[in-house]
């Protein structure tokens, strides 16, 4: 308790942040990194301000107005959008199936073995990482490819598409949901684990409190992207709004295309609708 | 032991709301499963299974050649680049967008920005790329441009919400210190927020990396390219050996994102 | 009960939390370890809760080395620890009634335990533990709208509810006036009086630590000072323990078990 | 391994946007429907890859390809997949070079450092044959372009070209035909540079082990149209055929010799 | 100073908090409020830092009504109001050097606070306050690497470093040992000594309350039952105050200005 300790020479030097150092490096480093980055993707933003192209973007998006209201396109429209809606839904439900056990593995937060450690530290930890690798693979094969292999045990139709959306997206919100559990505060799960509760019973009284929010805006939100991914259906015959849109920007058809549009926007905005509700329900 | 302490309170009723949006998302499964009529028992059959089998044999060996390996590696520099500054500038732009979205400033702001974050995700990066194609030519700056814009929607959404879940109390009680709004909010609530932030960054640069690939269209060549290129072409050995580079790049990004956090979790977790 | 040999803790980070601890807790013992902030208390609880490792050193709970268990022994072993947390972990979310069943977690089948989220299992249980605490009417509130002393008393009666046979308890009443804190203590001294419990509790208030417990052990910088009965701690000892300033002079000890008189001779529901 | 047939599933490769495919295909689909008396049902895909995983798991019947397709559906069912109909045009099929209407192009020579686009990697007539050419002219398209771009679809490639997203493109004749005929705006902006010799190009295709009594049907269903009857005008106009004549696997050996010579098939 | 009149809380879910209190501080005054547990001590505190508004009742902070100022001045009021929170609301992740130069955000540029984070500002003014607290060694640390008690004395160091006119502190010494607590609370009132800065605390230990604070008010259910100088405060007082069991006896208070004497009175290096 002596308030003038802090300017012995002795101290002084403990003033010196330690971290200051490798801050420095870092950044150092990421500027150098950035460097051949900027190369590489032959970044030139003067680009954006080039009269003649703008012109070009201008009359583009001017074919945009007015949308196309004819009534075969609506109708086709209106088709898809219940395809994509019904395929983003089931597919969905296919991953979420598919990533709450894997996600539950792979969350550290609710080992019980990393307690101490405790007995069984290596296999768990090994499992997890096993977990942790199957869902990378899961969501690093790009769809096309999950696409063709379940064409060969479906067909051509919905059945490959949702399938192969199922499997990479349950890679992704499996990821996802391991780390939003184990970014909430994991104090109280612990503790929970630490007085002999089951993991399951830990993640309901010590993380779903606090995680349940941002578990399930997520999860509407993969949803939505389950809705415009819908190019991927589209391989395998699966129809859909991704695909349309596809092709009408490929023909630059403005007045599908904008469409279209509305209708990605007016399910983006139920999407937020149905997360709002979804967090209000779970507060 | 008082007397209000004697009898049990009554026990709050159930939320019938809640049970209604429950029961509606149920419904909404069941009726899709029905309404495309999956029945992924086939999945299963032997004859699928054998059918599959070989598909998946089909892309062993890789091709390992030298030639092809190093046109990979050029293909993962340029696919590593386009994703890692397009997902750089939608951080940079999502983090901004997201405080006005998360009700910072007020209800009206919220509601423009929130706006504006739905608009910018929900034009898919496949048309972004046609109008950033003309806007600045094919080439890869106009994948990263594609990527960028539709990205930071998403991140502007994702990085808002992780906001309104944070615990408010560190950063009010320094806003009750007196402090401005972005120190507060820098020293109270970025460093919670700040690893869900950073997983959701890195998150997503593993999905451009993905993405990237079906930007091949507007130039932006990359592993994507050449991926949809060997496959139309049924060279499987090829396509394995570009999956395997995309394997690796989604990994490297896994790995440091795993790394990162780490670092940055509480010590009691 | 609890027999801990020659611990020593380093932290990551290089803090040196015990340094050569041992110490021996009987069957129904009842133990308060004091020392000045930073002493290593509250590792030295974590360490008997079974939920950190020490470096080295020999750790036996209930009877069981801990350490050398297969996991599923280990829970069950863990089940009969009831441990309260010098803040406690519960997330503010959650309504005080699943706060306090979440006591029984480690007894219960996972359905079980699920299903009670969404309808208390056991309210008549939980009410009666926070009615020791005076806190029955608050069950079906959430955490967030608690006082601190409140979420404090919440916090405890989950260990009353769990019905443990070892309680550790990190400061369990430091944020509860004297009066409250008074009641919390004789609290959980009648789940233990009679019933072979044992508790071990790190305490700030001297005056509640001579009067509630039978021994005292005194810490200091990863370092058991001293470790007497009660009767033989001196105010020399605890100025020594301290020290640095003039301590205030600590309270005569009263006897506990005539505190434990009148209404808290109630019926101790939670003990099996 | 036959299966007993109880419905004709037809697919078509990509060339041509699904809707579009779709929309030819109907009265044709009701025309064999009535021939074989199977109900058909017609899967419009957006990958290329898609119809030939079908055709060789029998998970589709008859499939109209493209001459290089073929030649992979050929390969990939170990010659089980037969060609059975071709129109008269595909024998002597076309690619036309488009530019920009206002591009100083005036032989192939001059798109040196040109950005290009050509239709599907697996496209005959969008990219084998206008590759195998333009190597024949001395013209390596990824050493000699500056950009090379997937459009995807032949009527794509002229949006590309149109809009100057690309300096320069290539796609089949009967598209372009169809494009001019309907003063398609975005034809009008642009013009062909150069067209390339005849080659033999789409087919109708039909599955290993499928029924032949169905195969025969279906032969003699196509052969049978008649421009001179006004329903099958129609059909025929929708196909852009005059008529259908018989073909053989062995029409298509040029086509795979040019797959080898450009470096397309391994 | 502080000057709340005929103060009414009841919080959304019906819990009554205050239940028309006033209160009048005078400038340098240094005042206890006590009283049992769910009193309503933490809400009068959050409404004297202008961050909570009662229902009805009027609020004069530092000679201004907070609820009528404009934002900017608000924020100037507010910037001169240190509160020491019950539970130490600081980012676990947060280092202890930032946690500690947070208390000077409401007087620093923008600017210059953001770079603080990167690179400490003033690391040599936070390691002084912390060195009052005797935890200057810890700087550099991650505040979720420190114990209970340490954590706490981050908070106060928070609050010394911010040099204010007028200290709220929220039951600032719970976790801390008799030892700690009487040298943070030497701390704090060395801070507001001679230099007319106000000091109205919380307190669970009667003893404390009555060594370092001139004057005592106690609550029970929202309301104040008595608002004496400590002089005046009986045992009776007190054991009317917490109701219930008989209470332990009272330490006779000391004098807070003898106690003051030797080292504390060391330069106090934050004020102003
Ligand atoms: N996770 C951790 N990482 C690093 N050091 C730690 C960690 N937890 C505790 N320590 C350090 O170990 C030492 C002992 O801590 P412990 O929490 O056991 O003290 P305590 O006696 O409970 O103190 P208090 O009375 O303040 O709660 C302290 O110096 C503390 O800073
Ligand atoms: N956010 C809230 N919502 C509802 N009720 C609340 C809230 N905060 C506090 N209360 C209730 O208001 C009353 C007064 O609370 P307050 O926190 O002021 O008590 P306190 O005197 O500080 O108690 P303690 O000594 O336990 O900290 C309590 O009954 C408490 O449960
Ligand atoms: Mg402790
Ligand atoms: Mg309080």
């Amino acid at each position: 308790m002596n308030p003038a300790a802090g300017f012995s020479p002795e101290t002084s030097a403990s003033l010196r942040d330690p971290l200051a150092r490798r801050r420095l490096t870092l950044l150092v480093l990421a500027l150098v990194l950035l460097w051949p980055a900027l190369h590489v993707a032959q970044f030139r933003p003067a680009a954006l301000f080039d009269a003649n192209s703008l012109r070009v973007m201008g009359g583009f998006l001017a074919g945009f107005v007015p949308p196309s209201t004819d009534s075969e396109f609506l109708k086709l429209l209106g088709r898809a959008t219940l395809e994509t809606l019904a395929m983003a839904t089931a597919g969905m439900a296919l991953a979420f199936v598919l990533a709450v056990p894997l996600s539950l593995v792979v969350t550290r937060s609710l080992s019980v073995s990393r307690i101490g450690p405790g007995p069984g530290r290596w296999p768990a930890a090994a499992v997890r990482a096993a977990a942790r690798s199957l869902l990378m693979v899961l969501r690093a094969c790009p769809e096309v490819v999950w696409a063709l292999l379940f064409v060969r045990a479906f067909g051509l139709g919905p059945a490959a598409g949702v399938l192969a959306l199922a499997i990479t997206y349950g890679g992704m919100l499996g990821k996802v949901y391991s780390e939003i559990l184990e970014s909430v505060d994991t104090r109280p799960a612990r503790a929970l684990l630490e007085a002999g509760s089951g993991r399951l019973a830990a993640l309901g009284y010590g993380l779903l409190p606090a995680a349940a929010q941002e578990l399930a805006s997520y999860t509407v939100y993969r949803w939505e992207c389950a809705v415009r991914a819908s190019v991927v259906m589209g391989f395998v015959g699966a129809g859909g709004l991704g695909q349309l849109m596809d092709q009408s920007m490929k023909m630059l058809n403005g007045g599908e295309a904008s469409s279209i549009l509305i209708v990605f926007l007016l399910l983006v905005l139920l999407a937020d609708g149905v997360s709002m509700l979804l967090r209000k329900v779970l507060a | 032991m008082s007397a209000r302490d004697a009898t049990l309170p009554a026990q709050p009723k159930p939320c019938v709301p809640c049970l209604l949006v429950w029961a509606g998302l149920v419904a909404a499964v069941v009726a899709s499963f029905a309404w495309l009529s999956l029945d992924l028992r086939t999945l299963f059959s032997a004859e699928s299974l054998a059918s599959m089998g070989r598909f998946i044999r089909e892309f062993f060996p890789p091709d390992l050649s030298a030639s092809f390996l190093a046109r990979t590696a050029e293909g993962m520099l340029q696919t590593l680049a386009v994703s890692a500054l397009g997902t750089l500038l939608a951080f940079g732009s999502g983090a901004l967008l997201a405080l006005p979205a998360a009700g910072r400033w007020g209800a009206l702001t919220r509601a423009g920005a929130r706006f504006f974050l739905n608009l910018l995700r929900s034009v898919p990066e496949l048309v972004w790329g046609v109008l950033t194609v003309l806007l600045v030519g094919l080439g890869p700056f106009a994948g990263v441009l594609a990527l960028a814009l539709h990205t930071a929607g998403v991140l502007g959404r994702l990085f808002a919400e992780a906001l309104e879940n944070a615990p408010p109390a560190p950063e009010r009680a320094l806003r009750e210190a007196g402090a401005a709004a972005a120190p507060a909010f820098a020293y109270g609530c970025l460093p919670l927020v700040w690893p869900q932030w950073l997983a959701y960054g890195l998150y997503r640069w593993e999905m451009n990396i993905r993405m990237a690939a079906a930007l091949g269209f507007v130039g932006a060549g990359g592993l994507g390219q050449m991926l949809y290129f060997h496959l139309s072409l049924f060279q499987q050995a090829q396509a394995a050996t570009v999956i395997a580079a995309m394997f690796v790049l989604v990994a490297a990004v896994d790995g440091a994102s795993a790394r990162l956090r780490r670092a940055l979790v509480p010590a009691h977790a | 009960m609890l027999d801990l040999r020659g611990l020593r803790l380093v932290h990551p980070n290089g803090q040196r939390a015990l340094d050569g601890v041992s110490l021996h807790v009987k069957r129904g013992e009842r133990l308060a370890v004091i020392g000045p902030s930073g002493a290593g208390k509250t590792t030295l609880l974590r360490i008997a809760g079974t939920s950190l490792r020490p470096n080295t050193g020999d750790v036996q709970v209930l009877g069981e080395a801990p350490w050398g268990l297969a996991a599923r022994q280990l829970r069950t072993l863990r089940a009969r620890i009831g441990t309260i947390h010098q803040a406690a972990p519960i997330p503010p979310r959650l309504r005080v009634v699943s706060a306090v069943l979440a006591g029984r977690l480690g007894r219960w089948g996972t359905w079980r335990a699920l299903a009670s989220l969404a309808h208390p299992a056991d309210a008549a249980g939980a009410h009666a533990a926070l009615a020791r605490l005076d806190l029955g009417d608050r069950l079906f509130d959430r955490c967030d709208r608690l006082s601190g002393g409140q979420l404090q008393r919440v916090g405890i009666a989950r260990v009353l509810y769990q019905a443990p046979d070892l309680i550790l308890a990190d400061e369990p009443v430091s944020a509860l006036d004297p009066t409250s804190a008074d009641a919390a203590l004789r609290a959980l001294v009648a789940q233990c009086e009679g019933t072979g419990v044992t508790l071990v509790a790190s305490l700030h208030a001297l005056d509640l630590a001579l009067r509630w417990f039978d021994r005292i052990v005194g810490m200091r910088e990863g370092r058991i000072e001293f470790d007497l009965p009660r009767e033989q701690v001196t105010q020399a000892m605890l100025q020594q323990l301290y020290a640095g300033d003039p301590l205030l002079p600590i309270q005569p000890p009263v006897d506990a078990d005539s505190a434990l008189d009148g209404e808290a001779r109630a019926p101790v529901l939670m003990c099996r | 391994q036959s299966t007993p047939a109880t419905v004709l599933r037809v697919s078509a490769i990509p060339d041509e946007a699904p809707t579009e495919l779709q929309r030819k295909f109907k009265p044709l689909g009701e025309y064999l429907q009535k021939a074989t008396g199977l109900p058909v049902q017609f899967t419009p895909v957006t990958d290329y890859a898609a119809v030939v995983e079908g055709l060789a798991t029998n998970k589709i019947d008859l499939a109209w390809l493209g001459g290089f397709t073929f030649v992979q559906a050929r390969k990939r069912t170990d010659g089980g997949a037969v060609p059975i109909v071709q129109r008269a045009e595909d024998a002597v099929f076309t690619s036309k070079f488009i530019v920009p209407a206002d591009s100083t192009a005036k032989t192939l020579k001059d798109l040196k450092g040109a950005t290009f686009a050509f239709g599907a990697p697996s496209s005959t007539s969008g990219s084998l044959m206008p590759r195998y050419f333009l190597m024949q002219d001395g013209i390596n398209p990824e050493r000699d372009f500056k950009t090379v771009a997937f459009s995807g679809a032949h009527d794509a490639t002229v949006a590309f070209v149109a809009s100057g997203r690309a300096e320069a493109g290539v796609l089949n004749a009967s598209v372009w035909d169809k494009l001019v005929e309907q003063k398609n705006p975005n034809a009008l902006k642009v013009r062909v540079l150069a067209t390339t010799p005849t080659y033999y190009d789409y087919n109708w295709t039909v599955r290993p082990g499928l029924d032949p009594a169905i195969t025969r049907k279906l032969t003699e269903a196509f052969l049978a149209l008649d421009p001179a009857n006004p329903a099958h005008k129609e059909i025929l106009g929708l196909q852009r055929a005059s008529r259908f004549i018989p073909t053989q696997a062995s029409n298509y050996d040029g086509i795979e010799a040019a797959g080898k010579s450009a470096g397309l098939i391994k």
